[in-house]
């Protein structure tokens, strides 16, 4: 069966969840990915919107963080300051599943601006729940499509925290969680590190080459000693994704 | 004690130029029918409040209401930007508005401790985060008991707090269900309170015990706005607007198409159109 | 993940002597069947922490449990002292127990913090009280906009939570309705969560969107133990028993009359029996 | 009509409530006083009980904070937590009604301890909510029945502040809230005085001497320059007051 650069992205980023993880779900590529991996392999996952809505399954995709459908598919939906200081800042999530505007090789997001913060060249939405998503939760899974625009040496504005900006800030700020640990692209899959907590690649998505890879990313890239190749979406993982999202866009365009 | 009240009234008397104000609604229950009244009412140098200001700010941004805006995540959700947002601050059109920046979990612990009467909340966020380098607003204080330095941002207390809601009973209370947002706290941060409903009820007693209810003494002004939070939407009544949202993006990207958006859609019409708007959405 | 399992063995595999409870309940679902548990497994040393100690702390003091209770108003509501807990703390029966004292405003937002993950709690508190002099663990924090001094409290964060609830789903999720007091909290803050419930039932889908649910992932173990917290009362299940609280004090004025009614009611029996204290007042 | 002292105490503390208060309640005598108002002369008043119970209406008396009636009768409950936070703290109560165990002539509170901290002669139930109560309501009024034991020159501890031991500690600590204003025994109604904040007696009731009155305070009983006869309870004010207690005993015996 074959499938798109986005749709290997997705699917690979759905592998990364487990049965038992308790999952804060941004918007966009990283609910669709959770969606999936509940869709197939991790029915018993938990996944909470920043909304407040606890244990939620929903059979669309939400547009918003803040759906109906999440609401009314929820185990419970809470205020969001108790969603933020109970259940984030509680340290009750195993997983934060996040996007970037821009990311370094530390696993620093910035979705603040693009140039200076006084004078932006580009004047993105900020950081939302990230900046605590970053620190709070148990470990971070990146989902971004790889170009040289957003994947960068230096991030412009670090407005979530990966790994600082040598890799040891997390252990100098006292922080016990683990931060970005698994970025997942549309080329590969990148895991952190352990000693220089820099992403190294570990993955390849298949018919991908290195050197696209090192094209469409403004660090040099690095590699495990062992690189294997990304196992191809299954026909199963392939067609409740097509599904999820077919029922998804009918459902926006209000129909 | 809340008053029954016409929109336009209740936005006339106690929402005033120059005040904070707080139109809260994580997703769900924005008071977009409170918001165009603002517009047509032309109030200015507005202070406005809002963890995700969305569509409705960004129509009195660029409406020329506001005077600052303070956000933790200014998008349109799902679909990209706030473009008068963006054209007001990047380019200066129709003037320069001041921003303050924070994250959610600030915001939100700052509304919860307006609510809680105090002058600042604490919470553990913004660890290496460069925004608090950037807003002196972000000062830290040590815990007396374990010496963990810990956040700090002020408490929020708004002049006026706008909400929608699904329902007020007669008496005046109000109910809101679903995602219930930081509509509690914001409501009681504030100085004053108005609240838009779908409807009027006799009385709430078929409702949940532990339901999020605003007893009417906290309130000031109730009107009674069907399909108010259009095109957000209100648990019950109607679902979001979804195509309304992705549609959005093509009329604030260009100054004139707003202009005339803003003409056509608000200030030549009333709250009533609202009714109007939901009409095709109900289940 | 909550694992549905017997009163006996939720007490003898997940608490142990010296740890640290909190059995809460504000007056409503207060955690009694628990409690008479935990003294026929003889639990030792432990420190119980609980607003309004009541009647299950009595029980546990007298019995020898305790090593230290956190309260903040030790009475028999309505009817008077405890007389157990004054005994321990003033007479040492059957031993002395240490005591640290807060005020409900302070423990409420310790537990708060506790669920919050701080490591304190900020509140505008013990003005002029001359219990901030006699404890230790109350300090104070300036505000860093204001440099007003605010009370501060250590967070509560209890080895062990233990509460009733009146449902279960099949899932594990749990069910609290009516005067919810810090249960929800209380549990969070918690490193092991005990619930008893009244029953346990197919699913909640008829359940409000926003009442105080505590997902099944929150949980260790759930028994379900109708009647479960007589003398005090499930909200839709029974009333309650407040001729029970008015008699408890002659039975605790007592040292003999108490030891015999914990052998009778408690030590020869176990947690079927409270099914029978609640036929009565079931309406 | 007769009456009893608690009656006419219990009648003459209804009427410090007012149509449009927010009364934080006590339970036992002020609990009683102000259900009375509501079923008299102010059907508008709010009662919070602290267990979380806003707007509550009970048909008979609570014999506890939270007793189920309470929660049934409300307009909302919320958790304690919410309570002392947004409702106490947030400043949203006009009156809060308390009792007290020992009480001074600036109004100072114990319901701590008879004796030391550390030793006492009598070991209290505690303050529970009063120490918070007595500083964020916007006034408080007292009701106690009067005797040299309850009625102390220095109270042995100071569980929540009146006005402090000179008078002058509220202003002290910068607390904006009036502080104790009103306080009614069984034989008469004492108000503080706005200079020296001293409890001074403006009203006695029927058929009571102001010797009587010494001989059961602690201190030198001051009395206002006009001093009034307290208006004997009505004969509605009394049936309420005894169909309610009648209500409530037949209650609370389980009948």
């Amino acid at each position: 069966m074959s499938y798109t650069p986005t749709e290997i992205m997705t699917v690979v980023a759905s592998r990364a969840v487990r049965n038992d993880d308790v999952c804060f779900v941004g918007i966009g590529m990283p609910s669709a990915a959770c969606n999936l991996a509940r869709l197939t392999h991790a029915p018993g996952v938990t996944l909470i919107y920043e909304s407040g809505t606890i244990g939620t399954k929903p059979d669309v995709l939400p547009l918003s963080i803040g759906d109906g459908e999440l609401c009314e598919t929820a185990v419970t939906t809470v205020s969001v300051p108790e969603m933020f200081r109970y259940w984030l800042q509680g340290g009750r999530i195993s997983v934060g599943f996040l996007g970037a505007a821009q990311l370094d090789k530390f696993g620093n997001i910035n979705t603040t601006v693009v140039g200076d913060y006084d004078n932006p060249k580009v004047r993105l939405p900020g950081g939302g729940g990230a900046p605590e998503i970053a620190t709070s939760c148990g470990e971070i899974f990146l989902v971004m499509k790889q170009s040289k625009r957003g994947f960068v040496e230096k991030v412009d504005f670090i407005t979530s925290l990966g790994h600082g900006k040598t890799g040891k800030e997390r252990e100098e700020l006292g922080i016990k969680t683990k931060g970005p640990s698994k970025l997942i692209t549309d080329l590969c899959v990148m895991e952190t590190d352990p000693d220089t907590k820099e992403f190294i690649v570990t993955s390849i998505h298949p018919g991908v080459t290195r050197e696209q890879i090192q094209d469409n990313t403004g660090w040099t890239v690095t590699y495990a000693s062992t690189v294997t190749q990304t196992s191809v979406p299954t026909e199963l993982e392939l067609s409740v994704l097509r599904d999820l999202n077919e029922r998804t866009e009918r459902t926006h365009a209000g129909e | 004690m809340a008053k029954f009240v016409s929109l336009k009234d209740a936005i006339a008397e106690y929402l005033h130029d120059g005040d904070v104000v707080a139109m809260e609604g994580f997703t769900h229950l924005i008071p977009h029918a409170a918001g165009h009244e603002v517009i047509r009412q032309q109030k200015k140098d507005l202070t406005l409040i809002r963890m995700t200001p969305d569509l409705v700010y960004d129509q009195l941004i660029g409406s020329g209401c506001a005077k600052k805006v303070v956000f933790s995540w200014g998008g349109n959700p799902g679909v990209g930007s706030l473009r008068r947002l963006r054209d007001s601050y990047e380019n200066g059109w129709p003037h320069k508005i001041e921003i303050e920046e924070h994250s959610h979990a600030a915001m939100a612990s700052a509304y919860e401790a307006g609510a809680a009467g105090l002058p600042c909340a604490i919470f553990r966020g913004y660890l290496g985060a460069e925004l608090a380098e950037v807003n002196p607003n972000i000062r830290s204080i040590k815990c007396p008991f374990t010496s963990e330095q810990l956040a700090a941002v002020p408490a929020i207390r708004p002049d006026v707090t706008i909400i929608h809601a699904q329902k007020a009973n007669k008496n005046g209370d109000v109910l809101v269900e679903g995602i219930i947002g930081v509509q509690k706290e914001a409501a009681l941060a504030a100085k004053r309170v108005i609240v838009t409903v779908e409807e009027v009820v006799d009385n709430f007693d078929d409702v949940h015990t532990n339901a999020c209810i605003l007893p009417a003494w906290t309130i000031t002004a109730i009107a009674t706005v069907p399909g108010g939070s259009h095109p957000s939407y209100a648990l019950g009544y109607y679902p979001r607007d979804n195509a309304f949202y992705k549609n959005w993006d093509a009329i604030a990207a260009d100054r004139d198409a707003f202009t005339a958006w803003i003409k056509a859609n608000v200030l030549e019409v009333g709250p009533e159109v609202f009714a109007q708007k939901v009409k095709w959405l109900e289940k």
